[in-house]
């Protein structure tokens, strides 16, 4: 193959940063989809315009999730990605892998398509950068004989994620792994069948620092928390004095409660006041220990702008336990997936729909009691409904 | 006949030996340095963790790479971090010191731990979608070269996180984010009126504008948009094809600020704007390095311990913000989509610089 | 034929004169007793103002009478406040405590000053509109009079200001006070199909209704409510008198908490609603007057001094507001109109209770 | 003259509060229409509902504001109250009376009117309660002659008020009486004959404790505030602790900006951080005094909840000089009061127009610059327009 010019992506592979250019260069040695990718890139930097045209509906037979078609609009200059559609492959919850498992992979995409990756795509999954319309399906045959199998797409559930948790940190409240890959398993239909009106992304951090950004990008947010007070190692509070923290102005000034006191020898917390926000137990992991009972704040709604502005997850279940199988959890779900599936408009995700019909009708609908910790405050317009067995019967 | 539904790897099977003894029972952590983490479990058991910068873009022989290291250190395990660096995953602290050694020989960098800039979260862009206004890979490239140093190092007030999406749909976590790097079109859609009958179901088209500009117009099958109220999303392109909206003129890119996932301290809050527009320079896009790099200075210089970009900007105020960085403010910087009115000053607490 | 546009009388001639000599030049102000305001000037001059509460109902003869007592005392000269309580002006120290013994004697309660409740701004009602849910004077007689020490007195932890609205109109301060008392209808207007199409404009008819409950009939010349988009605000009977929605079986008042009007410390801020529902139960509202004053009652228990009622809640939580009030929490305080969302928690940052 | 039965509202002549049940009482003694009042009254408290029809358009020669009619639904019961309609009187500015204007207007109202009256109406007006059709022009005709004038009623400008301010308050940045008193006289003509979509009120105070919750209840409000350092008198800050006030607590605490600071002898404030709350100043005034430059801030919007939700006035020109004979300030409603009359639709507020066309469009139309000070926080939405001249002319 005759190596391109490509002057203006030449200037990004200088700097200290790894760059991905590097990586096209290294696929396009030896893969022609790739070397065409590069130059098409090149033409992009040069026009500053995209040079893909509007996506196409293609997938492998039974499922209609997973795989993202994509054309050239200069398959003139570029036949090589003509068609170059990528692969959406459900990574291991949690990103473990083994590497055997990753080699498996590779092998399988470098001999259907690109030799380019991203790991990973932003909502979890390993995508798997572009092949051939008729290499869609045999791909998909040699990755689940190498045990992966395709993520979501499309109005289907998307591939859920969860932060690495119990596998290695101090602070999950919940099994975020167990959890997500549960879910996972337990809706594989609704992952690679799309049947909503839109997509529907369930994410899972085991603790309020939401690791995997949950509240904010998925339609269902499972964050872990916990009750009971907080534990205090006072020797370990000591010990953090001692290695320079300055308990009053670092932890105490910056609890957004200011339930904490601290005489200089022993920290005192009013957890009753506690919103469990994790910052002390950020600053002073040894020390702090979170309460003992754990469970997990269930928030919806959370997406990205389109269409009615970006929302962020809202509490509707502020305490519940999680053990497997996740019964109440699953049921939850599939009863909030029915009601969205009942009454959403197309491209209408979650959280629009219960703006539109108004959260007092999703919870009514869904089962749920109304409690003070769903708002940050009550309303303040006085347009109140009430239901009709509030209403007195006429008598006029 | 391939076998549907059996969905992903069991993760335990991933998981290194050390993680699974110690499954659920760490009992806390620590950073001896940027980009290692040690957890020790309540057994006392420790696992070492070394992070490595990635481009995300990575080709199968550079994936392979990141095997062969983890295979002669980490006894083969290693993971992904939720915004897409490498996690070397080691039980054997005598190794730590060789892979950091190699990982330096070939030149990934290990930081993005603590108080740093961790790695970019970003999108597709001119590699692989349809609808951008910008690139994902190449600016993210061009901004890490710069910051660098913040990824190898703890040396911030608190974590700064960087997002890019490519265009208002906003694939990266660009919406809550310190700094969100945002590709925004600023022309209206031109319908292909030969093209929308064939390719676009009117009423969904006309749904799918979130400020009312576009009207069916039923008789010729088509639509037109009232330039007025099209502010160039774009989501009427998503849905119809035949109204393209990229313009290499008027394209480019937004910067927005003060973003948060966590509830550490403060809860999650949105990305606020904070320049409207900075051109498309590929390759190096040099108006955009300079405006994130003046921001995260500016930050980094005046915000206090343990204070998150959007903490620091709430705290000082953000007429302060603006006058510290030089930025201009405009009336673009005020809302007047549905819930603008909330933004606006209903008081008269505020600085006059 | 009389003169036009004359415009009020000027306020230069109504002012007493020390007030006339010391215009603009107070230095400051001290209140040594409930009720007593005292402000120095720069020249040294000082001026009396003795508060007295008022009913705002006032005949003709009650308002000669004030007079009487200003030139007794006040050489003729008072003022009323924004909040419709009479202010007796002196410039004559030694008239303070006669003045004091007869209002005392009269009647007048003297007070409303500082961290008080002062007296209720509040509306027509059954005495004079056409829209109320409830009356005005008669809650706020029935309420006053049990909170009356709090009138007369200092002790609260700072100001408290109440309101009162007849109907969704809110032409009392109803929407910003620490305790807002609001008639509010629960049932759907019943149009008269007989009337509206002599009476009622059916386009603007439409146009009111807040949440598009009403279509146009245009055959008919009148209009459709749909039952379940109707939250009974009233507005359109407000434009057509011919679709009554008053209802003696289901009218009554609601109760809101935590708004403010100054700047102090914290932004103006609105009501929020603690109280859905309570019945009108004229003479003396009974449940109306216990619900007020449970709250005034827990928030003098639990706030901090200087926190006025929704600085106390922001600062304990509503989680904690409902508990320590017992006021249930119901569907109906989630917010389900326009920027319904904005008031939604999201955060797992919340109290337990 | 037959008494009335009133055994429900007698219940409300016992208590501590001046009762309005002995006021119309009082005026039912010798007048008719008061007398049918406090029956109609006693009816609505028997079936607890008005009895008062939707008001009609009744008003004085020239105007078309400041009388609201009613009339009764039971003019068979009642029928001194058939007809029973309110003028509003433009209070003197500041609501200082002088007793023998008091005496005047009290004796016009009983020769015309029921002898009840409101002090005052919500807005500020003198309330006259209840006269009859014919009355009107009479009653109006004795008012003038009195040297009073009617106020705002229908979609005319409203009576403006302010607060009390330099008539006694040492906190007063601005004249608010002279504003308002200027304002009121040269707007008359607004006034008195309604020729905007709806209503327009304008309250003043003289500084942000806002005594004429001017914010929340104004479409343009007009505040008091100052720039410069807060004043300190560090001897009168030491007699305040003296007379037991905790400064660390009461003041610094309670700072929202914790701009100040307190070492048991020295009071600092850091004014550049300051935001004039006043919280400071209103615990000390006699050691604490504003700076020395003063003017005001102006903000527009604010109204009650019908019919897009209740609005608090919003920042729009952060600080005007404001003095005789205030061009600049009546130049700016002149314009406002424009551009809303071109373009806002019947019963639309200025804030709810504003929301609906935005707050770009406005500030453009009214020339004025936008300033961060006029946002909480700048959108987080990307739907930003841009305006034509920020476009590059197509190429294409
Ligand atoms: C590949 C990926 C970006 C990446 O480079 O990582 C991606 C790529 C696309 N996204 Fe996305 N989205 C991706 C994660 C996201 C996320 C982040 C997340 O899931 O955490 C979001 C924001 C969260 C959310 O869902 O709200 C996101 C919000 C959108 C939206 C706006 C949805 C909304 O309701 O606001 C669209 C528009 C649409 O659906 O039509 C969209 C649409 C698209 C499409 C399919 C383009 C389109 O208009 O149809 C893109 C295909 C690109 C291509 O050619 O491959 N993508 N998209 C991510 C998926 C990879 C994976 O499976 O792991
Ligand atoms: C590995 C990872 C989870 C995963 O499953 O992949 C992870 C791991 C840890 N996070 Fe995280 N966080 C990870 C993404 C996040 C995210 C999501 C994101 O960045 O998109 C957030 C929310 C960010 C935000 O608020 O915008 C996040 C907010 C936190 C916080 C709260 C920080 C704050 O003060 O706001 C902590 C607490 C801390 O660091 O003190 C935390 C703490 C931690 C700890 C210390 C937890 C532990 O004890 O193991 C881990 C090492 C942190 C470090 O890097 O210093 N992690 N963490 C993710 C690494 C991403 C990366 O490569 O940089
Ligand atoms: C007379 C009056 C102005 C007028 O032109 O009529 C007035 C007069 C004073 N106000 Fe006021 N305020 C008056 C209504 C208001 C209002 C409006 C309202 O209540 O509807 C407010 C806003 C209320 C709110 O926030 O909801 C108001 C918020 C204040 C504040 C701020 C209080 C706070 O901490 O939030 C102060 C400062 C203070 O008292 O320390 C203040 C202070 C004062 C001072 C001390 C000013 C001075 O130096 O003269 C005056 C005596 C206060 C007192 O009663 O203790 N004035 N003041 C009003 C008396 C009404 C009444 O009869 O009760
Ligand atoms: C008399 C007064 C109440 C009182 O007892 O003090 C009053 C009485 C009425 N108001 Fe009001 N409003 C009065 C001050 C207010 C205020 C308070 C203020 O001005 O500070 C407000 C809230 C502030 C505002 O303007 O937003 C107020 C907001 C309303 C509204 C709702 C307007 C809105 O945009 O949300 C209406 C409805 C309407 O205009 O159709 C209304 C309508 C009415 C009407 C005319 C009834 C109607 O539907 O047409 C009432 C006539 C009662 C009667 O029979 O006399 N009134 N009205 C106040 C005027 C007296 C005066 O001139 O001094
Ligand atoms: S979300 Fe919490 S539990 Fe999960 S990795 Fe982050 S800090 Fe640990
Ligand atoms: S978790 Fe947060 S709110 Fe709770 S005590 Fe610690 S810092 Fe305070
Ligand atoms: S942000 Fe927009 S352009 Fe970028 S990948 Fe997502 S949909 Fe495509
Ligand atoms: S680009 Fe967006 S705003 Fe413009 S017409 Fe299309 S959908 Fe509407
Ligand atoms: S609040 Fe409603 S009922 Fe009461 S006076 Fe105002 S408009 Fe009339
Ligand atoms: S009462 Fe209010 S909500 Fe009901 S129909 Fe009338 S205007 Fe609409
Ligand atoms: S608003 Fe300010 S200046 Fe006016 S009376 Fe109140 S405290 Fe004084
Ligand atoms: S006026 Fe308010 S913000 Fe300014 S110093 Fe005083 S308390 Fe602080």
């Amino acid at each position: 193959m005759a190596k391109r010019e490509t002057p203006l992506l030449d200037q990004l592979e200088g700097g200290k940063w790894p760059s991905f250019v590097k990586d096209m260069k290294e696929a396009a040695e030896k893969n022609p989809m790739a070397e065409d990718l590069l130059g098409q890139l090149e033409l992009s930097y040069k026009d500053r315009i995209g040079h893909w045209k509007h996506g196409g509906i293609v997938g492998v037979k039974g499922y209609g999730a997973g795989v993202i078609g994509r054309y050239s609009d200069r398959p003139d200059l570029f036949p090589n990605v003509q068609a170059f559609h990528t692969m959406r492959v459900n990574h291991p919850t949690g990103w473990f892998y083994k590497t055997d498992a990753l080699r498996r992979l590779c092998d399988v995409w470098d001999k259907h398509g690109s030799g380019l990756t991203n790991m990973h795509g932003s909502t979890g999954d390993a995508i798997l950068l572009g092949t051939t319309t008729d290499h869609i399906q045999p791909c998909f045959d040699d990755l689940t004989e190498a045990g992966f199998d395709l993520g979501g797409s499309g109005s289907a559930l998307r591939t859920p994620s969860a932060c690495v948790g119990p596998g290695r940190c101090e602070w999950a409240c919940i099994d975020s792994l167990d959890v997500c890959y549960n879910i996972t398993m337990s809706f594989q239909d609704k992952i690679h069948r799309p049947m909503f009106p839109y997509k529907f992304k369930i994410k899972v951090s085991a603790c309020p620092n939401d690791c995997v950004a949950s509240i904010a990008r998925s339609d269902f947010s499972i964050i872990g928390t916990w009750k009971g007070k907080i534990r205090i190692d006072q020797a370990e509070v000591q010990a953090c004095t001692a290695s320079g923290l300055d308990i009053q102005k670092e932890v105490c000034d910056l609890c957004p409660t200011k339930c904490m006191e601290w005489d200089g020898k022993q920290l005192k917390i009013f957890d009753e006041d506690c919103t469990r926000c994790m910052h002390c137990i950020n600053l002073m992991p040894k020390a702090l220990r979170q309460g003992e009972q754990r469970g997990a704040t269930i928030l919806v709604g959370g997406k990205a702008p389109i269409l009615e502005g970006a929302l962020l997850s809202w509490v509707i279940v502020p305490f519940m336990k999680l053990e497997p199988p996740y019964e109440e959890l699953k049921d939850l779900i599939l009863r909030i997936q029915d009601w969205w599936d009942e009454h959403g408009k197309s491209r209408e995700r979650l959280g629009e729909l219960i703006k539109r019909l108004g959260m007092r009708v999703f919870l009514r609908a869904v089962g749920l009691p109304a409690v003070p910790q769903m708002v940050k405050a009550p309303r303040t317009n006085p347009y109140v409904f009430f239901w009709p067995e509030d209403i007195k019967k006429e008598v006029k | 006949m391939a076998k549907t539904d059996i969905g992903p790897p069991d993760y335990k099977t991933m998981l290194p030996p050390v993680i699974s003894r110690n499954y659920g029972k760490w009992r806390y952590h620590e950073i001896p340095q940027p980009g290692l983490l040690v957890h020790t479990a309540e057994s006392g058991e420790k696992l070492y963790s070394v992070r490595a910068g990635s481009p995300r873009l990575v080709s199968t022989d550079h994936i392979r790479e990141m095997c062969a290291i983890a295979e002669k250190y980490c006894d083969g395990y290693l993971r992904f971090t939720s915004r897409h660096n490498i996690e070397f995953l080691l039980s054997d602290k005598d190794k730590v010191s060789p892979l950091l050694a190699e990982l330096e020989s070939k030149g990934y960098p290990v930081g993005g731990t603590g108080h740093s800039i961790s790695n970019i979260v970003h999108t597709q862009g001119w590699v692989h979608c349809h609808t951008p206004a910008t690139d994902a890979s190449g600016p993210v490239k061009a901004v890490m070269d710069e910051i660098y140093d913040y990824f190898v190092t703890m040396k911030l007030p608190a974590h700064v996180r960087i997002a890019l999406a490519c265009c208002l749909n906003m694939c990266g976590a660009v919406h809550c984010s310190d700094i969100a790097i945002l590709g925004i079109h600023r022309t209206v859609p031109k319908p292909d009126n030969t093209r929308v009958p064939n390719v676009c179901e009117i009423p969904s088209t006309v749904a799918s504008c979130p400020t009312g500009a576009i009207r069916g117009d039923m008789k010729n099958k088509t639509i037109t948009v009232n330039d007025e109220k099209c502010m160039y999303c774009g989501n009427c392109y998503t849905v119809c094809p035949a109204m393209p909206i990229a313009d290499p003129e008027n394209d480019g890119i937004s910067i927005w600020v003060g973003g948060k996932v966590s509830n550490a301290r403060s809860a999650p809050s949105f990305s606020k704007l904070a320049i409207p527009f900075l051109p498309n320079n590929p390759p190096r896009w040099p108006e955009v390095v300079d405006a994130v790099k003046n921001i995260i200075e500016v930050y980094a210089s005046h915000a206090r311990k343990h204070e998150r970009v959007g903490e620091w900007i709430e705290r000082v105020g953000w007429e302060r913000f603006f006058t510290l960085t030089g930025i201009p403010f405009t009336d673009k910087h005020i809302d007047d989509f549905t819930l603008a009115t909330e933004t606006f000053r209903s008081s008269t607490l505020f600085k006059w610089e």
